[in-house]
């Protein structure tokens, strides 16, 4: 039986992948932001998961204005990484487990989430970047992943409330997988940041620590948050925050936080970062 | 959180210095987006380098929208429709970052702004709502 | 204020949309089929209905494999016929009511339903037969389009439930459009059809016509009937039925029929037809 | 209805003389519907027409799916992951209907086949469920 092991939240900041593909990463700027990576690292050296369910959005890459699916679940055996204007990062293809993502898919669907299943498609910084921070820079990711594109760009995204029930949706088909799988699930986007107007640049450090903290101890109050809060408080492009929701429905309703890191700027952006387990998850 | 869409897109007229991507901004950036999303093909970027003005014209864009993109102005973009993400695509080919782009809109000059970045960012006292002042 | 006035069911073969292109109406074989759509012709001109919310499937025509979205909902001012294979039927081009549908989409969203938005699309005889068989042969379409394309070729299906609860939104999103509209709602496909196999030209006349009484008077039950049943008694392709609940969901509890067609074949079809108004409704 | 997937799954094999369009299905037959669709553009149809081995060595087929739709066996493209409205485009391609192809794939000439629905269709008694007899 497959199961989730853990939830691991994290920022997917385009600049991050620029620092690291143009080795960048040892310069003054970058150093305090990638060393509350090490942790992770060496975490998934030791757990070794087998897939990751990959919830991120894409950045105008996969899908143009003609199509905007709001849950999008990958169901390929590869992605290719998107050209998003200055040619594609220099990563690995990306892998993905189609026998897991089409069991979710069917889950999910039978369950009455409403998704658009994708059998072709490129996968952008929202994806690849998280990849690079959990894993370094190897010659091919040592994970299979099951891309879940979420639409945050067009209003109305997905209610927290809709994004934390696909999580739970998630959480059962994952459990009823046959095959004996280590699966993560990861949220990715966010925290604090505007990238438009005259308020760009807006980070919100408290509100975004207040969001790390009630992510385990106060979950219930955050699935029910209006998007207008994100917006306000977190910056225009903060609502990527939702997304974490489905990571964190995913894993029931109490969690241990194990690691967390947090860091201002990358770029326009505040940068979080958790890795929770399901509570009273017993180590194998 | 409200399901009433009037009430849930008022909201975000509240909010200074910001422009929700609602339908209606989908809607009237509709052309100027899918336009910035071309140049995710190096060859199309080639040409629209090669004469901006050429690129433009092949797409229904208003000479609004068109002026917009001829100054990078993305202030003006985004009042004409477009999104970030897409019109990324656009300083992407000039070779420049998210943080010039979102420098540029701010009024500051971009060293203030990465200054401010690298100080903390921008505090979002008062910029929280235009109504409510806070 | 907009207002759903009356749901609307037909079948949507192609070969009906063929005898109609090729001027075959009034052979033997096609009368009685026709016949059985006067009166609805004449409702509508009557009715004058401004939008038609039209629920169907796409054929593989809009949609490859590539793309497989659940619910999509079309928000563009214009969809092109498709060309199947034989050419784009020669019927006028679709107009779309891009306010509404939107209007549509944004509500359903925030309603908890995971729309996929679609701005270009093709629309097959799956949208078109219909039209056809309401409106006859005019220069223009007499009304705009919400197009709603429901997948139901690649298992599972949205479950019936879900069908209904999707209608039911529709309805609130159509009462909250500020625009006095005269709004109805298609439910297309079906009835009893298997197109594949040695089981294929399966009709189930006993069936159809218990769907097409249950419709009104047992609503309830039908909403849960599980896919299977449609498939064992309807014919593989009999799960079309299916988005005849989106179309009844929207009427309310009570609905009232005021007209019933069927008749088999249309090449390996049955073909039902119903005209439906919310019960309670007043006549303007 | 069951929200089980293995339980779902596991009832579409009852049905007699019937294939169900599940993922493992649309997953076998992923490239022959997409070569299918292909044939939705007229300049695609002229190309098969001209040359069909030519045509389907584009596409990354088995020996078996290239022979089934050299041999216009829609049984067997079925059998190979095809699905009836994406194998349409085949038929449509040849000018033939619906009712030619269904009926080409129950083992009964196309004038029985013709008559049978003329005379109301294929009875459900007994092919409802393998399991039940019904
Ligand atoms: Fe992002
Ligand atoms: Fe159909």
């Amino acid at each position: 039986m497959a199961r989730i092991t853990a939830g691991i939240a994290t920022s997917h900041v385009p600049a991050i992948g620029a620092a690291i593909d143009l080795g960048k990463t040892g310069e003054e700027y970058w150093k305090p932001l990638f060393a509350g990576y090490d942790w992770v690292k060496q975490y998934q050296a030791r757990e070794k998961p087998d897939v990751v369910v990959l919830v991120y959005n894409d950045h105008a890459s996969a899908f143009d204005m003609k199509i905007i699916p709001t849950f999008a679940i990958g169901c390929a055996d590869e992605y290719a990484v998107a050209d998003e204007g200055w040619g594609p990062r220099p990563v690995p293809p990306v892998k993905g487990h189609a026998d897991l993502a089409w069991h979710i898919a069917q889950c999910c669907i039978l369950d009455e989430f409403d998704l658009t299943i994708i059998n072709e498609m490129a996968v952008d910084h929202g994806l690849t970047v998280p990849m690079s921070l959990m894993f370094g820079e190897p010659r091919a990711w040592p994970v299979k992943v099951v891309p879940i594109a979420v639409n945050v760009v067009t209003y109305p995204p997905p209610t927290g409330n809709r994004c934390w029930l696909l999580g739970e949706a998630i959480a059962r088909a994952v459990e009823s997988f046959p095959e004996d799988l280590n699966v993560q699930i990861w949220g990715t986007g966010g925290m604090s940041h505007q990238l438009q107007g005259p308020r760009a640049g807006l980070i919100n450090k408290d509100w975004d620590r207040a969001f790390l903290d009630r992510l385990t101890g106060d979950p219930e109050a955050l699935r029910h948050m209006p998007h207008i809060e994100y917006l306000r408080e977190a910056g225009s492009e903060g609502i990527e925050l939702v997304m974490w929701l489905i990571m964190r429905g995913a894993l029931g309703p109490r969690a241990r936080e194990l690691h967390r890191h947090y860091h201002v700027p990358a770029s326009n952006t505040a940068v979080g970062h958790l890795v929770l387990e399901p509570a009273g998850k017993e180590k194998p | 959180m409200t399901r009433d869409i009037h009430a849930y897109l008022a909201q975000f007229d509240d909010i200074p210095g910001t422009r929700v991507f609602t339908a209606a901004r989908a809607r009237r950036g509709y052309h100027l987006n899918q336009f910035a999303m071309s140049l995710m093909k190096a060859e199309n970027r080639e040409r629209f380098k090669a004469d901006e003005r050429a690129y433009l014209g092949e797409w229904p864009l208003t000479e609004t929208q068109k002026a917009a993109v001829l100054a990078r102005d993305y202030n003006a973009m985004i009042d004409e429709g477009g999104n970030i993400y897409f019109l990324a695509k656009i300083f992407a080919t000039d070779g420049k970052s998210f943080q010039y782009a979102a420098g540029s809109m701010t009024g500051m000059s971009q060293d203030d702004y990465a200054a401010m970045m690298l100080g903390g960012g921008r505090s979002p006292d008062g910029v929280r709502s235009i109504r409510e002042g806070r």
